[in-house]
């Protein structure tokens, strides 16, 4: 009986020391940034990296000298690709490490579980990786693309320049490929694609036995007109989807595949020869040939200890969203969030493309789209680079939001404004 | 398309005066150097018009990526890596032009588009080649991508042709250039009727291309071909998805046959089956790496090479979990579960440590890339192989089994441990050997499995739900059953994915193996009698 | 009778254990409300938050522990009952949300206007009403675990292969959840709820008051199944545990019998979904995965099955330590995991309670040895004298 | 011999021509085998006669293949699944004694007891004086009363053996199905449960499965002899054990 008392007595004890055990590091001369990736679990397969990139990106600002004179201190944790754990996670960085703004989350499930959580708190967290949209939030900057930031732009590419006349549109089932599809569907039939001309497929999560999706694709590409397949498909699925199509003999010359979630990273797990061609659409390679580039991946080739280790686009939004918090707490001088919050909206940074990158008043950045084919190398080719394009929250392409724009400027300061009712939505007035 | 022609228009205007007087393709080459993809295209259409074969390198160096432009004075050769540089190469002579170091060159961009252009051309150029390798290439070629301007090549490349199958690819070749030429309508009714015979989904799209275009007293021949090669291909269709269900019944075995036996066999609820077949993998990716730098002449023999190596890692850490943990579990099945899914946590954790946490590449050896087709269908080597070796896996684990000494030991154990122990078998060593055995059984699996899935620390558990059902949809105990389950589900599920969608696809198998089992509980090959209470 | 069937429950340990967590339920929250946060008894919000979460937890595993402990069902699919609750919760949640969404309709939750969905589903009809959706919690995991269990139970599955149809459950559900034709919001599953009954779900009252009923719920909850374990049917659930077939030829109808209680322990694990939901303020359906039915078993495992408190214990225990090593040394949480995972079935079979337990019933049972070797008659001695 | 309509009429247990196979073996043949009300009967055979799939059959834990079983001679047995058979009042003892090793004696025997067995009766159930009574009344029959509050598992092997038997009279079936007994039981428990079985068979219908022909001999009854899944020879033990087929089948080996 007394032994469930003392089993909950050693119970709080030991998360009482994690709190002290964390607060020992709480020295008022550093500011401290959550980290908040997977690092075991489905996830870690991506995220892990992520995680890397921010511990470099802080030591080589505290080698600059920091921010506001004081050291900057990243605060690791793993939420285990669970997703309630993302937001539990988010509250202890927040409230009990009490950091100045948090890099992180990957798939929109675990973006969804921690956005109250920002809300809140009031914090801020910068989320690197392209998403669907459909989203805006006062908390949270968006520095990965927008579906107009990636999947438009290629259509656009293979309809000019291949003379694509035939869509595949092939995901995994969920949110992104669900939301993607839906607004290139909308825009291809604007642009006058006869409805039977696309093909909307979906597959589950971890899908690994592409043989009748892919006999599907070389059936529906059979009808003479020009085919391409535009893929939402996610990660874990893209290997055996690849080496299918490489063994059942299409080439990109004849049914060529966009990707929107397939970079060097995913590539490395690939024998990639008898992909030549095939293309994705990204704001971001890593043989874009810059400067500032070539300096990062030296860095970051220096701080692995690795120089087989590739960089990504995720990498680059991760690179951006952190130079233009350090900018924005240098112009406010303090880590206050609202200040934060104030000064951030307008700053221009570096991108690792050569050019720079704004945040915009719908937490979103400008970024160009860049058109890449894949090598034998597992590096893409840049056969198309646009000038930089706003993140575009709220698709025109879907007949709910396409009213909507989100500006988080003063007086207006909402995220959901209906331009046809004159209405911030989501107030309830 | 207008774009396009307007930049041919431009592109003529602005050459007019080189290219007719051309019949050298040197400075057409060269002015590759800086042209777009549109102008590139237009070039393309030149070079080949020139007829001169002598470009066929310089175009496939293109097609390849490795055409490249002297920075200093825009000249275009061919590029090889040498060193730190490229040794470069003269694209029509092919004689060497010295070297250049790699910022002194620019690699000309290309594209699928450009890809494709060249691969009709050259198809046209090598029309004519002495090799007949090539020229059944070229046909081919020439069949896939049909261009009008081919025609007159094929014609004269069909009237000096001697090889029978040549002649007969050549005369397909002829057909689909007859239909997108200005040829005469008879003509072309007799092309339709070859392409018709020709079959095939390739025949499917050639028709389906000029069916819009075509003159209007060939449509209902057009529409007969079309409907003829449908429904034969409807036909193939199924026989094409019969294979593929057993093709992915033959990963389903590969991936539950190991705990057919550590499960089936020995009662194991072995939740780390899965990191055992992740392990395998994890084996074949080392020795590949290990290979690919110290000898990268028996690439292809990777494969052999680890299937033992990962029999042996993964039968070892089988032996050593059976000792250190699960022996100390027999006849609390349940608990050999938790135990088991810690050690799956613990392996993968430790190979996310070693390897960390992204897919590794497992390159196929040439003999399981590609595929070949067999009338209509389309049989991918790697496919093929798997389920040859899966099968032999099987049958060579039931000789086992049945016919050895060491299997009749294994069941004696499994099925009365103390009767078996005081009839002198060593029971202990039969436990760690079967655990073992099965384990390796998962490791090889995972070696095989590696050629068409992912290679991270996470293969595992795509595959421990599976391989649970596999072995209980076929009775637990009852290798045959395994077999057999694997097959009918790969087979179920190929034919349920076309009409469902893959996702419900799946979800009506799960469903389906729930309610099989409220039929016959013990799978579908069960033990009857009082044996089984017992 | 009620009474009676409820005052059996009441058994010193139970009684303990009630007043331990009634005593939470008022203490927790009012340290964290009444108290000035740099006070030394303050519990920070995300303290409370986060022992809110354990104490759903708790009741899951002490639903698992039910049907497991007491009836010998391995269910690795208890994740389905709570995260079916949950989605029944966030249904009602969603529902609240009225026309506060961002594309501010009135109607449909945001995922179904952002995929174009014209009107609402059936099946979301009645969950803006509290009580139909509370209902709901109940009846839905009820009724699924009352459908499978029918099946399986009446063609006698049993042991492994139950085991291993449950995970199947769990994972065909895990595979509909996670398709956006279903309408329950695909992966990213239902959040961004704004208030419950009125209050908002983020204010720190409306926390300190889900936080005390998720207490009190477990302690009804114990309640409830200390007076199922204790009663004769108790007995005879542990009778088809240890002995089934002698269960059936004293003519009990062991399928009615696995039945009920599959049926009890799938509602409290929809009830711990419920309680789950607004305090972490996500349900999707990685809820669903089979790795997370199998992990509830682990904490069973750790506490001790067939004890009920064991398992509270066990969820708290394992699950602080997964916020305590994730948090702090995130590289060796599987490798800690995995290792109890081991450590238990190998040095602890039966579990922290169950040990401490045992040790207690040895010790009786060494008395009672003694006191019948006093008063044996005479074919026990001669029994003993052959042997 | 009777004819098959006059047995019929006053029979208690009623097997005809039953047949049952296990993956092609026929554990029982075209067994016909009546039992009379208030008859205590032995049934011996060698291993794999079909002893225990005889039991499974009237116990409903095994589906002939074919034949007839009747319980009462209306009662149609193999329509009816075990607690319904048991309900009916048929209690089974199995070979290796089978008892609540994590109850008591008591709990034991009050779970056996021919109460409401419903899932709500048994949530309520409540032990009333009249139940006490009989409990203690069988603890004393069984001789376990100084052992009640023990749990079974720390009884020993004879003493399990009796509890069982106990169980089966709080269950107060009208046929009683005992499989081997005496089975490890020593000479002194066996002559006990001899005197016990035959105690308990003047109120109700006892068939008894035995090997020790010298239990047999106590028990002084008809008997049975199978082989082979049907009846060799049936009568006094004497008549029985003279029987050739029955010598060169099961005694003479």
């Amino acid at each position: 009986m007394n032994f469930k008392k003392k089993l909950g007595g050693a119970m709080l004890a030991a998360v009482m020391s994690t709190t002290a055990f964390h607060g020992a590091f709480a020295a008022d001369d550093t500011i401290k940034i959550g980290v908040l990736h997977s690092l075991s679990g489905t996830m870690a397969i991506s995220e892990t990296t992520l995680k890397d990139v921010m511990l470099m990106l802080v030591e080589q600002q505290n080698k600059k000298g920091g921010v506001l004179g004081k050291k900057l201190e990243a605060v690791v944790v793993d939420p285990a690709s669970d997703w309630p754990l993302f937001a539990e996670k988010a509250r202890q960085l927040i409230s009990k490490d009490k950091v100045a703004a948090v890099f992180g989350c990957w798939t929109s499930s675990s973006r969804k579980s921690v956005l109250p959580v920002f809300e809140e708190l009031n914090s801020i967290l910068f989320y690197p990786v392209q998403y669907e949209g459909e989203e805006s939030s006062r908390n949270i900057f968006y520095t990965g693309a927008a579906p107009n930031q990636q999947a438009i732009p290629a259509v656009d590419y293979l309809a000019k320049e291949e003379g694509v006349k035939r869509w595949v549109l092939e995901g995994t089932d969920y949110v992104y490929p669900q939301t993607t599809n839906k607004i290139l569907k909308a825009y291809l039939m604007s642009k006058g694609v006869a409805e039977a001309d696309i093909m909307i497929n979906y597959t589950p999560f971890g899908f690994s036995d592409w043989q009748t999706e892919v006999s599907k694709i070389k059936a529906f590409g059979s009808a003479g007109k020009k085919t391409a397949v535009v893929s939402t498909i996610n990660g874990d699925a893209n290997v055996p989807f690849y080496k299918e199509l490489g063994n059942q003999g299409i080439k990109a010359e004849d049914i060529p595949v966009v990707a929107f979630s397939v970079g060097e990273e995913e590539l490395a797990g690939l024998d990639t020869k008898p992909l030549v061609g095939h293309l994705a659409a990204w704001n971001y390679f890593q043989s874009v040939d810059a400067d500032v580039n070539a300096e990062f991946i030296k860095e970051w080739h220096a701080f692995t200890k690795n120089d087989k280790r590739v960089t990504n686009d995720p990498m680059e939004a991760a690179y951006i969203g952190f130079n233009a918090w350090v900018k924005a707490v240098e112009a406010a001088g303090t880590t206050d969030t609202d200040k934060v919050l104030d000064s951030i909206i307008g700053v221009s940074v570096p991108n690792l493309s050569g050019g720079t990158s704004t945040v915009m008043p719908n937490h979103h950045i400008t970024k160009p789209v860049l058109i890449g084919e894949i090598q034998a190398d597992g590096q893409f080719d840049i056969v198309q680079e646009t000038a930089p394009v706003v993140g575009d929250e709220w698709s025109d392409y879907l007949p709910d939001s396409k009213n909507l724009i989100s500006d988080w400027r003063k007086p207006m300061a909402c995220g959901n404004f209906n331009v046809a009712s004159g209405k911030c939505g989501g107030k309830g007035s | 398309m207008l774009i396009r022609l307007f930049s041919l228009i431009f592109l003529i205007l602005s050459f007019a005066a080189p290219s007719f007087a051309q019949s050298d393709p040197k400075p057409l080459i060269n002015h590759l150097a800086k042209a777009d993809f549109a102008e590139a295209e237009a070039l393309l259409g030149q070079i080949a018009a020139t007829g001169d074969t002598r470009v066929v390198p310089a175009l496939q160096a293109f097609s390849d990526g490795d055409l490249y432009f002297r920075k200093s004075d825009n000249l275009v050769f061919i590029g090889k890596a040498a060193g730190a540089g490229f040794d470069l190469i003269d694209p029509v002579t092919g004689a060497s032009a010295g070297q250049a170091a790699k910022n002194a060159v620019t690699k000309i961009k290309i594209n699928n588009n450009l890809r494709r252009v060249i691969r009709s051309a050259m198809g046209g150029l090598t029309l004519m080649s002495p090799d007949r390798g090539v020229r059944l290439s070229a046909a081919d070629a020439v069949l896939r991508s049909p261009s009008a301007e081919n025609l007159d090549l094929v014609e004269a490349a069909l009237a000096k042709e001697t090889d029978r199958e040549v002649k007969a690819r050549m005369e397909e070749a002829r057909a689909v250039s007859v239909l997108s030429s200005d040829r005469s309508v008879d003509e072309k009714r007799g092309a339709i009727q070859t392409i018709k015979a020709l079959g095939g989904r390739n025949a499917l799209g050639i028709l389906g291309s000029v069916s819009g275009s075509i003159d209007a007293s060939l449509k209902p021949d057009l529409d007969a071909a079309i409907s003829a090669i449908q429904s034969e291909q409807q036909l193939w269709d199924m026989g094409q998805n019969v294979w593929y269900g057993l093709s992915l019944g033959s990963v389903l075995l590969l991936a539950a046959i190991g705990l057919a036996i550590t499960f089936g066999v020995m009662g194991i609820i072995n939740m780390a089956h899965g990191e055992m077949v992740m392990l395998g993998a994890y084996s074949t990716f080392v020795v590949q790496q290990l290979i690919r730098d110290h000898a990268p002449g028996l690439f292809d023999w990777s494969l052999a090479i680890a299937l033992p190596v990962a029999f042996l890692v993964t039968g070892a850490v089988g032996f050593v979990i059976e000792r250190g943990i699960i022996r100390f579990l027999y006849g609390r099945p349940l608990e050999t579960l938790l135990a088991t899914w810690g050690v799956s946590l613990i392996l993968q954790q430790t190979i996310r440590s070693i390897f960390g946490p992204t897919n590794q590449e497992v390159g196929n050896p040439s003999w399981m890339s590609g595929s070949f087709p067999i009338g209509g269908m389309t049989i991918t080597w790697n496919r093929m192989w798997i389920i040859v070796f899966s099968l032999t896996i099987f049958f060579a684990l039931l000789f086992v089994m049945k016919r050895t000494a060491y299997g009749l030991n294994m069941r004696a154990v499994t099925q009365n441990r103390r009767m078996a122990s005081s009839m002198g078998i060593k029971t202990p060593w039969v436990d760690a050997l079967t655990f073992a055995l099965g384990s390796g059984i998962a490791g090889i699996a995972g070696a095989a499995l590696s050629q068409i899935d992912n290679v991270s620390p996470n293969l595992g558990q795509s595959y421990i739900i599976d391989s649970f059902m596999v072995v209980v949809f076929g009775g637990v105990g009852n290798l045959w059953g395994t077999l057999i389950a694997a097959l009918s589900l790969g087979v179920l599920n190929k034919f349920l994915e076309p009409v469902t969608g893959a996702v419900l696809g799946k979800i009506l198998v799960l469903v389906l193996i729930i309610l099989f089992i409220q039929k016959r509980p013990r799978g579908l090959f069960a033990l009857k009698g009082r044996a089984v209470e017992a | 009778m009620i009474t009676s069937f409820i005052h059996r429950a009441l058994e010193g340990k139970i009684v303990v254990a009630v007043a331990t967590l009634l005593g939470i339920a008022v203490l927790v929250p009012a340290l964290n409300l009444l108290t000035p946060p740099d006070s030394a008894f303050h519990i920070p919000t995300y303290v409370m938050a986060l022992f809110g979460k354990y104490l759903c937890y708790a009741l899951l595993a002490l639903a698992l522990d039910l049907v497991w402990g007491y009836c010998g069902i391995l269910s690795l699919g208890h994740g389905a009952f709570f995260a079916l609750g949950g989605y029944a919760m966030g249904m009602y949640l969603m529902r609240q949300i009225g026309p506060r969404g961002v594309y501010g309709n009135p109607i449909l939750p945001d995922f179904m206007v952002f995929l174009n969905y014209k009107e609402l589903p059936w099946f979301w009809h009645g969950f803006d009403w509290f009580v139909f959706a509370m209902v709901m919690v109940l009846l839905v995991p009820g009724l699924l675990a009352f459908i499978f269990g029918w099946f399986a139970f009446r063609s006698r599955v049993n042991g492994v292969y139950l085991s291993i149809i449950t995970q199947a459950m769990t994972y065909a559900l895990l595979l509909a959840f996670f398709r956006n034709d279903m309408g329950f919001g695909g992966n990213n599953g239902l959040t961004d709820f704004k208030d419950i009954l009125g209050f908002s779900v983020q204010a720190d009252g409306t926390r300190a008051v889900l936080f005390a009923i998720s207490a009190i719920m477990l302690s009804l909850c114990l309640i409830v199944a200390s007076a199922i374990t204790r009663s004769k049917f108790g007995k005879v659930l542990v009778g088809v545990r240890d002995a089934e077939s002698r269960v059936r030829f004293l003519g009990f109808r062991v399928e009615n019998i696995k039945l009920f209680t599959f049926v009890v322990s799938a509602m409290f694990a929809g009830i711990a979904g419920a309680l789950f939901v607004p305090q972490v303020g996500i349900i999707n359906p990685g809820e669903f995965a089979p790795a997370n039915s199998i992990e509830v078993v682990v904490w069973t495992a750790v506490g001790g099955r067939g004890t009920l408190i064991g398992p509270i214990i066990g969820a708290i225990l394992v699950n602080a330590g997964k916020s305590f090593f994730t948090g702090a040394f995130p590289e060796f949480w599987l490798f800690a995991l995995g290792g109890l995972f081991i450590a238990v079935t190998l040095f602890l079979p039966k579990g922290i309670v169950g040990t401490i337990q045992h040790g207690f019933r040895t010790r009786r049972a060494y008395k009672a040895a003694a006191e019948a070797e006093k008063g044996r008659d005479a074919p026990v001695a001669i029994a003993q004298a052959a042997e | 011999m009777n004819t098959i309509a006059e047995t019929r009429t006053k029979s208690l247990l009623y097997l005809e021509n039953v047949s049952v196979a296990f993956d092609g073996f026929k554990a029982i043949n075209s067994l016909s085998f009546v039992v009379e009300p208030g008859e205590l009967r032995a049934i011996i055979g060698p291993n794999g006669a079909g002893k225990t799939t005889m039991m499974d059959i009237i116990t409903g834990k095994t589906r002939p293949d074919s034949g007839t079983v009747l319980f009462e001679d209306s009662i149609d047995l193999t329509k009816k699944d075990e607690a319904d058979i048991a309900q009916l009042g048929i209690g089974r003892k199995f070979q290796k004694p089978t008892v609540f090793e994590s109850h008591t004696v008591w709990d034991n025997l009050e779970l056996a007891l021919n109460r409401d067995r419903g899932v709500f009766g048994t949530l309520f159930y409540r032990l009333t004086a009249e139940d006490k009574t009989r409990i203690e009344e069988i603890l004393e029959t069984v001789r376990l009363t100084h052992r009640k509050d023990e749990y079974a598992a720390n009884l020993s092997h004879g003493q399990k053996q009796w509890l069982e038997i106990g169980m089966l009279l709080a269950q107060e079936p009208k046929l009683l199905l005992v499989d081997e007994p005496v089975a490890g039981m020593t000479d002194a428990e066996t002559v006990e449960t001899a005197i016990l079985l035959k105690e308990i068979a003047k109120t109700r219908s006892v068939v008894v499965v035995e090997h020790d022909m010298g239990f047999i001999r106590d028990l002084g009854v008809k008997v049975t002899c199978l082989a082979e899944g049907s009846v060799l020879a049936e009568g006094s033990i004497d008549f029985v054990s003279s029987d050739p087929k029955v010598i060169e089948n099961y005694l003479g080996r």
